[in-house]
């Protein structure tokens, strides 16, 4: 269905503009490139990277992925490039679209956040940087930086004192409190928070008696875990006054329009690029047939219409 | 990469032999001609469950000016073939493809000999109509040696013996052809081929690459083989295909099945 | 396919001996009599049934329940006929059959969990009571309950003092470490562990743009959950000696199958009993002939198999 | 409860008006005989999306000696019903029913006067069908108002007019026979009839039976209505399928949809 006047899209994250809510997440959509055939980049919010650590990663032994009911299960382990060569190889590639350009970033240690954080402040083309405190497929880190309020602060602190770009904090949804996080990093500095990362799951094979995964335990993803996402995106925005960037199995604009009833600003498309490359052109296109059908000219009169 | 997605509709989807299955399906004329090897994410229902698309290989490639058709050989293994296999004529399915690196058939030498398990079989056949299709291989010799488990589960054949007369049917029962599996048949045949004056090609399940792996181990054998890993995006994004292969440098490395495959050095896969 | 000899399907859960290790989980499988027509009762290792509250519950105002991929949401809010009632009612049809009956329990204050556990302790047919510190879908108690170590301890010990019959502690999965509140219940004299109880989640309606849940949230349920309560199953078996009951997801013997090779001694069927009134059947057969074609006699000897 | 689980084979599944279709579905001959409202929870890929079994009433029934035929009229709404509506003959779906307490049809007065919304046509077409086949209500006069947003939803028609004579057929906008809601154009009649001479049922979308609500209000008529509620296991046992009634005390109390009702009395109901 066409309209006459195209429904306002562009959003702000604080510092951070965009020209439409609609962002890929992490780890999904590679360095950009891998989708560059399905999808016209110019069209997209925001672009986030692949998690980038100081020195390029080996990942996790195979097999890394499993299919589960309505989602997916992975323990890539943050295979990468590592960030100099992001720069030098993929940046240059990326910095020719309209997309914003958003870094996530991973270490292991504190210093290695730090390090990360200064190089891609000083490389031309990055946006904002994404701060990962919550992948569960690392050894080291990962998860139990996440889970603690206290280290969380200080992660993003010192990313912050690092960087003259807005910051993004990214939330685990493996804890049992997740404002409580949220507002530590918020406290701490955050520009805007982005939730959820993937719920820890696991899987059996019968033939083998073991988990499918090499790793045991995995990330899982997909719209198998999108009423819980809503649900942090729900309590999270009720607690903090910064952005709140809404991911977890969005497959549809219906889904991502859930998102931003609830008070989300942005939404990030995940797994659902693996099975529809087109999905986030789909859910730009949806959003703005959404709005049109119900006469709503700016997508921020939409966004946390929600009030119990 | 010029991989897209395509809405296919379905021609044709035979059992053909017990749980095996041909499937044609009619897409765009846009969709571009694949490389033998290459394969495409076939989404299954449109709906959640199953809910990752399902890498098959294209086993046959046509197309007019209107059309293209893609044939899929597959066997029904799980919940999506299984579902494939009960799609109807006219049904459509989401077709993105046709992806991967296929097989480097740049420069083929006198004898090409090609070594299959069950349904590895598909990817190696289009490989062979392209091959007879080259002026340039028109005087190279192709020896085939395609094994199954039993007669019962031969496949693909009749296709083959179209292109081919030297073909070494192997059956791990003996029910057809020669008794045993299929690389131990090979190894047989072996000094028959030198390094020098053979390409090789091979695709099947991964014992069988094993095996074909410590056959040529301290040879100097070129072997092009085709991988199978799960996989998510089927396009390089997720890097959940991964296998483990020496690098350029010799260092282990993770490659994308997906991507830097199907088709690898069989001398650079560290098996575990 | 049938076999000769009929695999050995007895499992103790402590004390209490089951039939097989197939259960019903609390909330989906009414008081018995609902599923009397589709399944023969004696076939079952036990039921769980509904919640019981001390006084009867009236529960939350609709919609209670939406459809979520590869599950579904439910808000039902603990409505019960109240433990007198389920006792002089219920109790009896029960008493008919071979499975054991588990009485799931709920307070929402100390006092409250001490008078229901007593009351059951002293009724004819019940076999074993299963203490829900966990559920999400009731304003006091609940949540809060089950996310503390100290409280979840106290209310194990309370349960404990006023019965002789086994008890199980069912524990939530909407927490940072779930081993840490095992390991609290187990020190407190839990008899076995039961998990997961549901994630909490929410869903939105795009054409009220509120939830579909009148209660905001509820508790997920389904297959879509099978990975997490996987995951939380495995951490727990590691650091708890008790039996461990798996429950999320369960849709099929295969499934149940993932658990009990983890190391759950023991599932139980929720959701599916709603798609399929026959699950728990389905269930019981389905690991029947696993065991018969592995040439497995007894179902214990699959019991924890995995062993990293 | 005689309610079981029953593979039902389909028969029929046509469109017979835009996003309405009639679905006919074979099932052994163990399957009950339904009462009028009684309903059927169809399970429609026997995958996990959707996840869901689908309440729909029994529009009609039959039986010879060998199988019965369930018939379901349904409006495509969503996934579901889509799904439903792209199912061709012989594929299978899992039924569990009849489900439900029914209307009552113990004993019915001189009038029985029929108000029934869009869909909601079809549980009363089965009570019709009955109410027609007992021989104490023979001596009763039928009155039907069925409404429907335009002509161009009118459904179920044709087997009503074969059934009753006095059919007073309303559209929203006026398109077909009296144009209104079909609750005013009943209240416009409702001096014709005493709450000691007759007996009213309904169905319909949740509006309608409030307006119906309001104008029976402080009145002694008696109406039974068929609701709609979300549904997850049919069968009572998860209390998902709430609806405020009051009870025999006078307090409100959730009474289950698909156990206690789905036909309650009107005057029972809590409207929020
Ligand atoms: C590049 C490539 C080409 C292939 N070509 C063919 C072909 O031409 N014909 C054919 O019959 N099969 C082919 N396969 C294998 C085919 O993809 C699997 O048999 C199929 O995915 C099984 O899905 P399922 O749902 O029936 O089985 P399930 O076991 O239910 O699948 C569960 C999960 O495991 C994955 N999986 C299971 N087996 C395999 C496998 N062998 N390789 C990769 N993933 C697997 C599935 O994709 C799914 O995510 C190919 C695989 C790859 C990677
Ligand atoms: C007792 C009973 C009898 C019914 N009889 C009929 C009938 O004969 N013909 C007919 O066309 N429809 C009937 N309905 C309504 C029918 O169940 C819904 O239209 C259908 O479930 C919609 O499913 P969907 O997947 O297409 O829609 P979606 O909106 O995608 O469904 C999403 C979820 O909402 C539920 N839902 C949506 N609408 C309704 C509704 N009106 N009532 C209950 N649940 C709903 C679905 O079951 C599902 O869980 C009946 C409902 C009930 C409760
Ligand atoms: C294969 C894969 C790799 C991922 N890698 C990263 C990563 O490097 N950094 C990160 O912050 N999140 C990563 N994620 C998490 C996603 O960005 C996202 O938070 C999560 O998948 C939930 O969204 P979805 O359901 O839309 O996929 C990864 C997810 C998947 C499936
Ligand atoms: C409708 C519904 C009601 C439930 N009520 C209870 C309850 O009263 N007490 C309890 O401990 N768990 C209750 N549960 C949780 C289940 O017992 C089970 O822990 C959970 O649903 C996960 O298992 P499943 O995925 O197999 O359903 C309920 C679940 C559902 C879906
Ligand atoms: S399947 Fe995603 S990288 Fe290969
Ligand atoms: S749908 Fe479960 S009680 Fe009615």
């Amino acid at each position: 269905m066409k309209t006459k006047t195209s429904p306002h899209m562009a959003v702000n994250l604080g510092r951070l503009k965009l020209n439409n809510p609609v962002m890929t997440a992490s780890g999904t959509f590679g360095y950009g490139e891998e989708y560059a055939g399905y999808v016209d980049l110019n069209k997209l919010g925001a672009i986030v990277v692949k998690g980038l650590s100081l020195k390029p990663r080996l990942g996790n032994p195979p097999p890394r992925i499993m299919e589960t009911t309505g989602g997916m299960l992975n323990a890539v382990g943050l295979q990468n490039i590592g960030v100099d060569a992001f720069i030098e190889e993929k940046l240059p590639f990326l910095r020719q679209y309209d997309a914003a350009v958003i870094a996530n970033i991973y270490g292991e240690t504190y210093d290695e956040f730090k390090k990360v954080a200064k190089k891609l402040s000083s490389a031309n083309g990055v946006h904002a940087l994404e701060v990962n405190i919550s992948c569960p497929n690392v050894k080291k880190g990962g998860v139990s930086f996440g889970t603690d309020p206290k280290i969380a602060a200080t992660i993003t602190r010192m990313v912050k004192d690092e960087t003259g770009l807005p910051v993004i904090v990214k939330l685990t949804p493996n804890v049992t409190d997740i404002a409580a996080i949220a507002e530590a990093v918020e406290k701490a500095g955050a520009d805007a928070l982005s939730l959820i990362n993937t719920l820890t799951g696991m899987s059996v094979d019968l033939k083998t008696r073991r988990p499918h995964l090499k790793n045991i335990t995995g990330g899982l993803s997909g719209p198998a875990i999108k009423p819980v996402a809503l649900r942090m995106v729900w309590q999270v925005v009720r607690r903090v006054s910064v952005p709140v960037i809404g991911i977890g199995g969005i497959m549809t604009a219906q889904d991502a329009l859930e998102f931003l009833i609830l008070g989300a600003k942005a939404v990030q498309i995940g797994t659902a690029n693996f099975v529809n490359p087109r999905a986030t052109m789909d859910v730009v296109e949806g959003i703005k047939q959404y709005l049109a059908e119900n006469k709503i000219k700016d997508i921020n009169e939409i966004i946390g219409t929600f009030q119990p | 990469m010029a991989a897209n997605i395509y809405i296919g509709e379905i021609l044709e989807n035979e059992e053909i032999q017990e749980d095996c299955f041909l499937m044609k399906v009619k897409t765009a004329p846009s969709f571009q001609n694949p490389l033998p090897g290459q394969f495409v994410m076939i989404r299954i229902a449109g709906l959640n469950d199953p809910f990752l698309s399902r890498p098959i290989s294209i086993y046959s490639f046509s197309r007019n000016e209107n059309y293209c058709v893609i044939e899929l050989l597959y066997r029904v293994v799980g919940k999506g073939t299984q579902i494939m296999a009960g799609l109807i004529e006219d049904s459509q399915v989401e077709i993105n493809g046709p992806l991967g690196n296929g097989f480097n058939i740049q420069s083929v030498k006198e004898n090409i000999v090609i070594v299959s398990g069950g349904i590895g079989i598909a990817p190696l056949s289009l490989l062979i109509e392209y091959l007879r299709q080259r002026d340039d291989c028109s005087s190279s010799e192709m020896i085939i040696y395609p094994g199954f488990q039993s007669a019962s589960a031969v496949i693909g054949l009749d296709k083959m013996q179209k292109l081919c007369r030297n073909i070494t049917v192997c059956t791990d029962d003996g029910t057809l052809g020669n008794k045993g599996f299929v690389t131990q048949i090979f190894q047989k045949d072996m000094k028959k081929y030198t390094p020098e004056n053979t390409s090789l090609y091979a695709c099947g399940p991964k014992e069988m690459l094993k095996a074909l792996a410590k056959i040529l181990h301290n040879t100097k054998f070129d072997c092009q083989v085709s991988l199978e890993e799960r996989m998510a995006c089927g396009t390089g994004a997720c890097v959940g295909c991964a296998v483990a292969v020496k690098d350029k440098q010799g260092d282990p490395a993770y490659k994308r099945v997906c991507a830097d495959g199907p088709v690898f050095n069989l001398t650079d896969i560290i098996w575990e």
